[in-house]
């Protein structure tokens, strides 16, 4: 599918609706849609379920989760073991009003890879022996324990890159990477911010990292700065 | 038995570094283990790799910050010549693959065997995963550091782990402030102790078996 | 009774060519498949996917050979603006993954349930699977093109294949030189008989139960 | 580890013995380190199981096959379905002189990826129902059949790229990428041939395909013309 451009984060939600699961790249500052994520907290849109590398306090994110629009959260990083400042995303859960799935992150990484390659399981070593092995298929490989691990895929994914062609095809800038390529397959409806948008031809072929097939919709926004408290 | 004055933090990433090889690709845990870049040995070329997807970074950067090149602990950091950037399931296939030569990771406990506990506090009723489980299971060595015991003087070298675990058996090397401690597939061996720490006090504040040489060499700094 | 004439290879593939639609990405199989690129409905984007890690190429080049620019079947191609190269990992996950609208296969034989037989030739004793099967599961739409019959007369459109299978229950249409037929839940339905061929000719020549309704449009080319 | 740089590609084969599982990248004519299959041939390595894409007569590793070196073979093409001139490869397979696993071209890749990532076996659909699911286990995934196929690794992988720098970063030149990205994650020594070798900072960072961790060996060598007859 070729890629429609929008002018604004907010009409590029268009049609989106309750109760849907979302993927939204980043990690802490790198790479977060913030412009999709502050038009989809203005527009409303409860019951979703968020997977997401991390939840960190004074984020919008944690915001829509206080104002009771996330129903779940899919993630490698959510509840601090120190004490600090504690996110209402913590408060939610331990009141036991939004679902939590802990998942290694090497493992989240790949199961959203699978999930946009049509591959239904894999098995890694990650996690065996610990509490995240609950409820997971053991298999024995070469007289080493694995555990069948499940595809991830979502109704929609939000990601940020760097430059974007009209086509859909992505760049990304530095470690603003991460997760938002990996997004990009695994969605049914596959939203990108971008800071600038070039013609086709502009990009080298070469060095595509999202290829064009994977976007669906694109909207230029600046980066917005994102707090992280460390 | 009053507990032995340890190292600082400081000595202990600076020790953490002396395992470092020439040529040797390394991950460094959030934490503690992200002050070992300060001290990578001088005349060997280690490079850094972080699981956001970077590989071949320098030191922690204090010019303007720029939200897309930090580190797994958000921080901001360098970029050295002929660094590389990638996506996180690339990252992680380093990692479990096997193609990270040592990873160094914080603790709250370890067992005898090498189990080691780090993601969650049961006093506290939680904690995150992270990338630590990845790195445990993944990486060829793995090192953990961290304080000997619990600022209680509780004992984190354990018979067996009472924390929930993050991985089996995959702890190789741990470096305290008290002592280096070999995993092998006959327990705990004691191969170093800090500066003014005898082999008795170390084995006195860990609870599982340690075995020790006739000769425990002292940490040289 | 005599095999009607049929359609020449290159109208078969202007046939397949009108199923696509504007926006779509298309993988086109080694041989007779590869023909339908010179066939693209005009006025309709259709992007051409090729396993070996290209997406938006044009047509065959006749320019200077480049090793590095081929499709799947090894020939000389032109890029379009927009075009962009991956591994073949990733131009599996595009696939496997669903990304594909439509994919062309050519086909030995095929099922009354849209099985596929495409990739072994017993009589040969040989034959080679390349993507073929990971195209057979993985387009969103299969469409195979290929002769009604073996050039013995045998038809091709089976109960069940005899040859080594692709896929299962993958083929969703089949273009031949003299129909294009539905897989459908309720078994094969005729949709479009080539110009100057009968339904019932068809029929005959379709081992497999073929539904003919009342009234079965004339292919236009 | 960084890479080493050699002088020729028969000096970047030191220590290299008989009895190896290989690894060749490339597709048809694109990617193909033909000058390192060239020194291997010269050197008289025997013994060897090749993991390649396909095997086609004229090309060097038919040449391989033909005096001897080759036991066996797991590639997506390697026996024509139409007549037309036989490989040695398939005269030596007729005879019963070399083995064949014959895997999907989508599987073959993934189970690739698969070996350099940790990734002991994934689920995919390819193959179902057909004479290449033999021997594999079958899983059921919310009323989906898939089948449960291994990683794979090798002692050494031959890959060819365009550009280098000094510590082993590569990037690939248009359609050569194909299987050498992965290949250079999932043996034991990797040797690259390249067309040029730069210092590191040459290459931007962002547009490094193989990061140099992968990377053991490299030599600078030009692509060979490869024959291939269609």
């Amino acid at each position: 599918m070729v890629a429609r451009v929008y002018d604004t984060p907010a009409e590029a939600l268009e049609g989106i609706e309750d109760g849907i699961s979302l993927m939204i790249g980043g990690f802490v500052t790198a790479g977060l849609p913030t412009n999709l994520l502050e038009a989809l907290f203005e527009r409303g849109t409860r019951g979703i379920t968020a997977i997401t590398n991390a939840l960190n306090s004074d984020t919008v994110l944690d915001r829509m989760c206080e104002a009771g629009r996330v129903d779940g959260l899919v993630a490698t990083f959510a509840i601090r073991a120190s004490s600090g400042k504690k996110s209402h995303f913590e408060t939610l859960y331990r009141a036991g009003k939004v679902t939590l799935e802990m998942v290694p992150q090497g493992t989240f990484a790949e199961r959203i890879r699978a999930g946009g390659a049509g591959i239904a399981g894999f098995l890694t070593r990650t996690g065996v022996g610990t509490p995240l092995a609950e409820g997971k298929l053991e298999m024995e490989v070469d007289g080493e324990t694995y555990l069948l691990v499940r595809g991830l895929t979502a109704d929609v994914a939000f990601i940020r890159a760097h430059r974007a062609d009209t086509l859909g095809n992505l760049v990304y800038r530095r470690a603003a990477r991460n997760f938002n390529p990996l997004m990009a397959t695994a969605a049914g409806l596959v939203i990108a911010e971008v800071d600038e948008i070039v013609e086709p031809g502009a990009i080298e072929p070469e060095q595509v990292h999202t290829p064009a097939i994977f976007v669906d919709r694109m909207v230029q926004a600046p980066a917005l700065p994102v707090s992280w408290d460390g | 038995m009053q507990r032995p004055q340890g190292l600082t933090r400081e000595l202990m990433a600076m020790r953490v570094a002396q395992e470092f090889e020439d040529g040797m690709t390394v991950n460094l845990g959030i934490g503690l283990p992200t002050l070992v870049s300060s001290f990578l040995p001088e005349g060997r070329r280690v490079t850094l790799q972080s699981e956001n997807g970077i590989l071949g970074f320098g030191g922690i950067s204090d010019g303007d910050f720029d939200q897309d090149l930090i580190n797994a602990g958000g921080q901001p950091i360098t970029l050295l010549p002929g660094a590389s950037f990638c996506d996180s399931a690339t990252s992680f296939g380093m990692i479990r693959g096997g193609h990270i030569d040592i990873a160094v990771l914080g603790g709250l406990q370890m067992s005898e065997t090498g189990d080691l506990a780090n993601w969650f506090v049961p006093a506290r009723g939680g904690g995150s995963v992270g990338g630590a489980m990845d790195l445990a299971v993944g990486a060829r060595k793995l090192i953990v550091v961290m304080e000997h015991t619990t600022r209680e003087g509780e004992a984190r070298i354990l018979r067996e782990c009472t924390y929930p675990l993050t991985g089996q058996g995959c702890v190789d090397l741990v470096v305290t402030d008290l002592a280096v401690i070999d995993v092998t597939p006959d327990g705990l061996v004691l191969r170093e102790v800090a500066p003014g720490v005898t082999s008795e006090q170390v084995a006195a504040l860990t609870d599982a078996p340690l075995r020790v040489p006739n000769s425990v060499a002292e940490m040289r700094l």
